[in-house]
């Protein structure tokens, strides 16, 4: 074998890895890294000069209104798509443990909407939602009650688009949840019921704290997905009526786009980059199970 | 403390498919009985009926005089350990000890005083804190039967308590086992596949196989009297020798011939029973310990070569052909033959002979559910 | 755990001679178990419901479309709205839906490609050598996945933009690697840990070497787990919507952006969009139904084996 | 045929040793038995001969040649794992004929050559009937007697076998020892092969190497092992002639030396204590009694010292009685205990007339051994 052969071999890995790394350092990287540059420059969408203002951008966005208006949003945003997203699809999922006949037929119907693209599935409940000729309006009239115009009223529209993530997003909850339910060992709860626990003990003791690290890992999945969110705001309300359903992943997006201010958007972005990252940090510990 | 009594237990799954048929059988109070068997013979689903884990199909049993069909697991008053120990992952050694006690709301003073009482006899005291993950097979085994005793239930129900461990392992297990069910006095069934393990601890052993119960004794009686060619195969290592070959009749007295291997009958009881036999096929079972191998021929000596050798300290087993069978013999310490020698089995009067189509003993006729 | 013998089958007649145990269930049980049907079907109805409402737009005639009174079933049905979203370039509306969905079909193919032949090797380098990174490579992948789009999507647009790549299949393809990537790394590297390494150390024993055994042994045995993460590949980049719609426009965005082009100043094409929205999800949710079985294992990037 | 020579091989994963300095020889035809419990580094050294570990030291000679240099395609060994490792998209027959199918021996075995090995090894494994099967549909002792066909369909220079009958039923398990042991000595392919059964090592092995914790304990032929264990370790580890043993002290008692057992005061035979005597009165020894060598009775004996019952397992023709001794358990097989002796009997026990080993307490190392005769 020549010695170059035999370098070769050793290096097989970094090799195998090569061409993946490139790309990644073109797509991922280095924008990463230009999005890091220009937060700190006046950069415009249209405009090839920019000067370096240091943080200007970032004193800019946390002193404006707009801005804590959309962390408001987003905080709202979250918070009640994922904690219905987690109570729904846990719920789902213990329903689906049990012995139940057509499992498979139930996992497959639950499983659609987690397959429609969102942007698409805003479009569809857009018009099952729509106030004059939509099946939702008409089916609550014949039951006598009369419904707003849930997309464009202001006081329905955030809570809309929460369904609508809801409709998407608990499958993935109740999926994996049940996945996780099932990989805990039929023996387990065999030895439980001889020990002599009820089925209430049953649960507290010996599934609940077995899921923990599923049930955490669904929520980091959910929480940064969630945050990241885009498709359905931009299709169902372009982030209105007025700014009721401007998130910040939204509002990053007209300050770059609509607004023009690179920089601006940048310093969303990297502002949104560090909390992702804090959630990513925070719950990753807990999905590892401690007592391994 | 109770008796267990199985009657006419029929365990059927999907309506055909049959796991067990007809049981019948007392487990007495203080008994250690063991129910013994390949894979699939139905021996677990029994212990699981029992437990209360499995339905039973049809029949009743009993723990102590109460008719158990309908009560659930935890109102049966047993406790059980498993072959895959079934320790909660997520709770410490004394969690997982203390779990059936907290389950059923008895003061943390009397949990710490019983757990630690339990934790001493099988010398768990110093690992309370672990988890089992951090366990050898040893100690978790030991930690699910801590959890079963704890409780001070009326009957233990065994699993293949120690089928994982390595052999140190498994020899010492049993002996635990052993001493803790003669000094606890608890009657306790006991499933295992591995005949060695039955043979040794048991009381009272049941053979079973699809379903069926092939045999119940001792381990003496299986030894020495197997019931049909089941019973005789699976019990005994090495494994006794079975040769199928036909009686045939020399110079007055009766022979038993194969292709390669004549051997004359001397038990009256079986010579009574064999002359009455039309058909002249017959199967013959002879223990290896049951064949001496020598190096010098005798009068009654059977020639043969040495096909297979090992040396397992205070014994050897030498694997010989003669003519065209292949046997096992054992031989003292002292016995080192080369591979291919010749050599002279000598053969004990101590033979079974198994009829060719109903596999059972002749000894024994054909009755189904001995015992 | 001892199951039921294989072959021994009961007779009917000996199983008339048996007197069956009744097992007991509590009201309380059966009522639970009704509940749960309950709550499962209303779930299901509910699940397929916008699928549902969405066909029977698609063919519907205007008239009952553009109803007070809109109906779930029972109505008058017409395939002028497919005749629409095949027109092609002859479109009334002026959406030349099949290049759309051609478009779809530009970016996915070579991405979920382009993703298979770079991150094969790195899965497999993953499953299979030890180094200190690894950790941190795993991660790395992982948080491909979970970065903010728009942290990415701007600066890319402004570089598009410079080198060419705005408005390409190409471009399109590269910037899929965000997602398809992480997944196929990630979810691959479970699939090649599954198989045992003896495996592969059995066959260069016997006197085969490294891209053979790759070829011959590890290859065959990851097809299906390989083809299932290529569905779900598949799947993320057609349903697509934020790339295409910032880094693409006009004639060459994908179908899930074209669909929202119904939405007209006129009003909103009810009928042909949604004739379009079922053009572009049937195939997608048959391939999701095809591979559900490693469903749970791909949306957790292989964290959970479902 | 080959000669194996391994040389200070050393192999580490991350800071633990899993293999140090290990070194021995195997000649030319011959077959050396790996034996040590799980874990011992078995494996890892069989996989380090195959080169499919690298070496973190020393070196792998196969006659002289050193491998440091040689891929494992190119060694010429054939192996067969403990976990089987079949190819799962193979039939048992492709499975079998793979080694000699693949590029570099293609072209070179006929299809009939090919298929003559397969019924040949195939009739010698018992497995004629499975070889259009697939892995899958086969039980654990069947897919490890296609493993070992898939090995033994070659003639390498050697073969290494890792635990290659540890899911075989008792009746299949004494014919391998026997078909194994014949084919290797006729086609006289060196052999290595791990087992953590001392049944299995007995059985196959022309020599032993013990191994525990990565290193090697001793080397010697089954007979040497059984009579002359050297530490400790060897004389107690697995089998089912596991030796007793017993923490005990060395001590004076009117000028002759006494053992101190469990607070009893032992004679000890003439040339125990011929040798003894050099070394320090007052010393922690151990002594190693293996089960039937030991007196036993139930009434109280010249010599004798009382333990009690602590469990009884039958077995064979005696029962295998546990005794208990302070916190001591002592096995004995004996003719006068019978199965239905009660647990907590007082039993005396006897060192007088037994094969005695005695071990130093500090190295765990043999030092002496009586003969077994009477004084």
């Amino acid at each position: 074998m020549t010695t170059f052969m035999k370098r070769l071999q050793a290096n097989v890995p970094t090799l195998l890895a090569l061409p993946s790394i490139i790309l990644v350092m073109m797509i991922a990287i280095y924008p990463i890294l230009y999005a890091f540059y220009t937060s700190m420059t006046d950069q415009l969408l249209n405009q090839s000069k920019s000067n370096f203002i240091w943080f200007g951008n970032y004193v800019n966005i946390f002193t404006s209104r707009v801005f804590w208006h959309a962390v408001g949003v987003s905080v709202k945003y979250v918070a009640l798509a994922v904690g219905i997203e987690m109570l729904l699809g846990f719920g789902l999922a213990l329903l689906m443990n049990g012995a139940l006949r057509g499992r498979s037929l139930f996992r497959i119907l639950i499983l659609l909407p987690l397959m429609l693209p969102p942007a698409t599935g805003a479009m569809m409940w857009a018009s099952l939602l729509d106030p004059s000729l939509g099946w939702v309006n008409y089916a609550l009239l014949q039951i006598g009650i009369h419904a707003p115009a849930w997309l464009s009223d202001s006081g329905t529209a955030l809570y809309s688009v929460v369904g609508i993530d809801v409709y998407h997003f608990t499958p993935f909850v109740a999926l994996i949840l049940l996945a996780g339910l099932q990989s805990i060992p039929r023996l387990q709860y065999e030895v439980a019921e001889v020990d002599g626990a009820n089925a209430w003990q049953v649960f507290r003791l010996v599934t609940l704290p077995q899921l923990m690290p599923t049930i955490f890992l669904v929520l980091l999945f959910r929480l940064v997905l969630c945050i990241n969110g885009y498709d359905v705001i931009n299709v169902a309300t372009k982030g209105g009526p007025g700014d009721v359903t401007t998130t910040l992943s939204f509002q990053a997006s007209v300050t770059g786009y609509r607004n023009m201010l690179l920089g601006q958007a940048g310093a969303y972005s990297i502002f949104m980059f560090f909390v992702v990252l804090f959630i990513s940090k925070k719950l990753f510990n807990r999905v590892t199970r401690s007592w391994i | 403390m109770s008796s267990i009594t199985f009657q006419k237990i029929w365990k059927i799954y999907n309506k055909k498919v049959l796991a067990v048929r007809d049981l019948n059988l007392v487990c007495q109070d203080h008994e250690f009985l063991a129910l013994l068997g390949p894979s699939g013979c139905g021996k677990t689903t029994s212990l699981r009926m029992v437990a209360g884990l499995e339905g039973i199909t049809a029949g009743e049993i009993k723990i102590g005089d109460k008719v158990v069909n309908d009560l659930r697991p935890r109102e049966r008053d047993i406790a059980m350990v498993y072959e895959s120990y079934g320790l909660y992952p997520h709770l410490s050694v004394y969690d997982n000890i203390a779990f059936p006690l907290r389950v059923r709301h008895i003061a943390d003073e009397e949990i710490k005083r019983r757990v630690g009482r339990v934790s001493e006899i099988v010398d768990l005291q110093d690992i309370l804190g672990r988890f089992p993950s951090e366990l050898g097979d040893g100690q978790k085994q030991r930690v699910s039967i801590a959890r079963a005793i704890v409780r001070e239930p009326a009957v233990f129900l065994f699993d293949e308590p120690i089928s994982h461990l390595d052999e140190t392992l498994r020899r010492r297990m049993r002996k635990e086992i052993k001493h803790l069910q003669s000094t606890l006095g608890t009657t306790m069934i006991y499933v295992t596949h591995d005949q060695i393990e039955a043979m040794a601890m048991a009381d009272r052993i049941v053979v079973m196989d699809q379903g069926v119960v092939q045999q119940v004794g001792t381990p003496e009686d299986l030894f020495d009297s197997p019931a049909n060619l089941f019973c005789a195969g699976f019990i005994g290592e090495p494994p006794m020798n079975i040769v199928t070959g036909k009686l045939v009749r020399e110079a007055e007295r009766l022979m038993f011939q194969s292709n390669g291997l004549k051997l004359s009958v001397t038990n009256p009881a079986q010579i009574q029973i064999l002359e009455t036999m039309r058909n002249p096929d017959i199967v013959l079972g002879i223990r290896p310990s049951h064949v001496a191998p020598k190096v010098e021929a005798t009068a009654t000596s059977v020639p043969a070569e040495v096909y297979g050798f090992e040396p397992h300290g205070d014994y050897n087993i030498v694997t010989c052909k003669v003519g065209a069978e292949v046997l096992l013999a054992v031989s003292g310490s002292d016995f080192f033959p080369d591979l291919g020698q010749p050599i002279h089995l000598e053969f004990s009067s101590n033979l079974h002979f198994f009829d060719v189509n109903t596999k059972w003993n002749v000894l024994k006729g054909q009755g189904a559910n001995h015992g | 755990m001892d199951t039921a013998i294989e072959g021994v089958v009961l007779s009917d007649a000996e199983r008339a001679g048996l007197e069956i145990h009744k097992e007991v269930v509590s009201p309380a049980d059966r009522v639970g178990k009704a509940l749960t049907y309950v709550v499962l079907i209303a779930y299901s109805l509910f699940s397929i419901l916008p699928i549902y409402w969405t066909a029977t737009l698609a063919f519907k005639a205007e008239s009952e479309i553009y109803t007070k009174t809109p109906k779930l079933w029972g109505f008058a049905t017409t395939m002028d709205n497919w005749r629409e979203v095949f027109a092609g370039p002859a479109s009334i509306v002026g959406v030349d839906f099949v290049h759309a969905i051609r478009n779809s079909f530009f970016v996915t193919v070579p991405s979920v490609l382009l993703a298979l032949a770079l991150g094969m090797p790195v899965a497999y380098v993953l499953a299979r050598y030890n180094f200190k990174a690894k950790g941190d490579v795993h991660f790395f992948y992982l948080s491909l996945y979970f970065m903010p789009p728009l942290l990415i999507l701007i600066p890319l647009f402004v570089l598009y933009n410079k080198i060419h790549l705005y408005n390409t299949y190409l471009g399109m393809a590269l910037v899929m690697q965000l997602i398809t990537l992480p997944l196929v790394v990630l979810i691959m590297r479970g699939f090649f840990e599954d198989i045992p390494v003896e495996i592969e150390q059995s066959a260069r024993v016997d006197g085969a070497r490294g891209p053979w055994v790759f070829w011959r042994i590890i290859l065959p045995l990851v097809v299906p787990g390989m083809m299932a993460t290529a569905f779900l590949c598949t799947i993320f980049s057609w349903n697509n919507y934020l790339f295409s719609y910032l880094l693409t426009s006009g004639e060459n965005q994908t179908a899930v952006v074209r669909i929202t082009l119904y939405r007209t100043f006129t009003g909103i094409m009810w009928g042909p969009m949604s004739a379009a929205i079922l053009l572009t999800i049937v195939p997608v949710l048959l391939l999701a139904i095809a591979i559900q079985k490693y469903i749970v294992r791909g949306l957790t990037l292989g964290a959970v084996k479902g | 045929m080959a000669e194996v020579r391994l040389d200070g091989v050393t192999k580490r994963y991350g800071k633990n040793e899993a293999v140090s300095e290990m070194s021995w020889t195997a000649n030319p035809g011959e077959l050396v038995v790996l034996f040590g419990p799980a874990g011992a580094g078995k494996t890892t050294t069989l996989k380090m001969i195959a080169g499919l570990e690298p070496l973190d030291g020393g070196d792998i000679y196969f006659d002289s040649q050193s491998l440091r240099e040689v891929d494992t395609a190119d060694r010429n060994v054939a192996m067969a794992f403990e976990n089987y490792a079949l190819y799962p998209h193979l039939t048992v027959y492709e499975n079998i004929a793979f080694p000699l199918m693949v590029p570099g021996k293609k072209n070179q075995f006929s299809k009939e050559e090919i298929s003559r090995r397969i019924s040949e090894i195939a009739a010698v494994l018992q497995i004629e009937m499975l070889l259009k099967r697939m892995p899958q549909e086969l039980s654990g002792g069947q897919r490890q007697r296609v493993a070992l066909g898939r090995c033994l369909v070659r003639e390498p220079a050697v073969t290494l076998l890792d635990e290659p009958i540890a899911h075989l039923d008792a009746k299949l398990r004494h014919r391998m020892y026997a078909e194994l042991k014949r084919i290797q000595r006729q086609r006289g392919t060196t052999t290595i092969y791990a087992t953590p059964a001392q049944t299995e090592a007995m059985a196959m092995a022309d020599r032993i190497v013990v191994i525990f914790n990565g290193k090697v304990q001793q080397i010697g032929t089954p007979r040497e092992l059984y009579e002359r264990p050297v530490s400790v370790n060897v004389a107690k580890f697995g089998g089912e002639q596991t030796m007793n043993i017993m923490p005990a002290k060395l001590i004076t008692e009117g000028g002759s030396l006494r053992f101190l057992l469990a607070g009893n005061h032992l004679p000890m035979q003439n040339n125990v204590e011929a040798d003894l005597k050099a070394s320090q009165v007052g010393q922690d020894i151990i002594i190693g009694v293996r089960p039937p060598d030991m007196t036993c009775s139930l009434a109280p004996i010249e010599g004798g010292f009382p333990a009690e019952v602590y469990a009884v397992e039958h077995s064979g023709r005696h029962p295998l009685v546990t005794l208990k001794l302070g916190e001591q358990l002592i096995e004995v097989i004996s003719g006068v205990l019978s199965s239905g002796v009660q647990v907590g009997t007082p039993i005396w026990l006897s060192l007088a007339n037994c094969r005695l080993y005695v071990f130093d307490a500090v190295t765990s190392q043999l030092v002496v051994t009586s003969n077994g005769q009477p004084a």
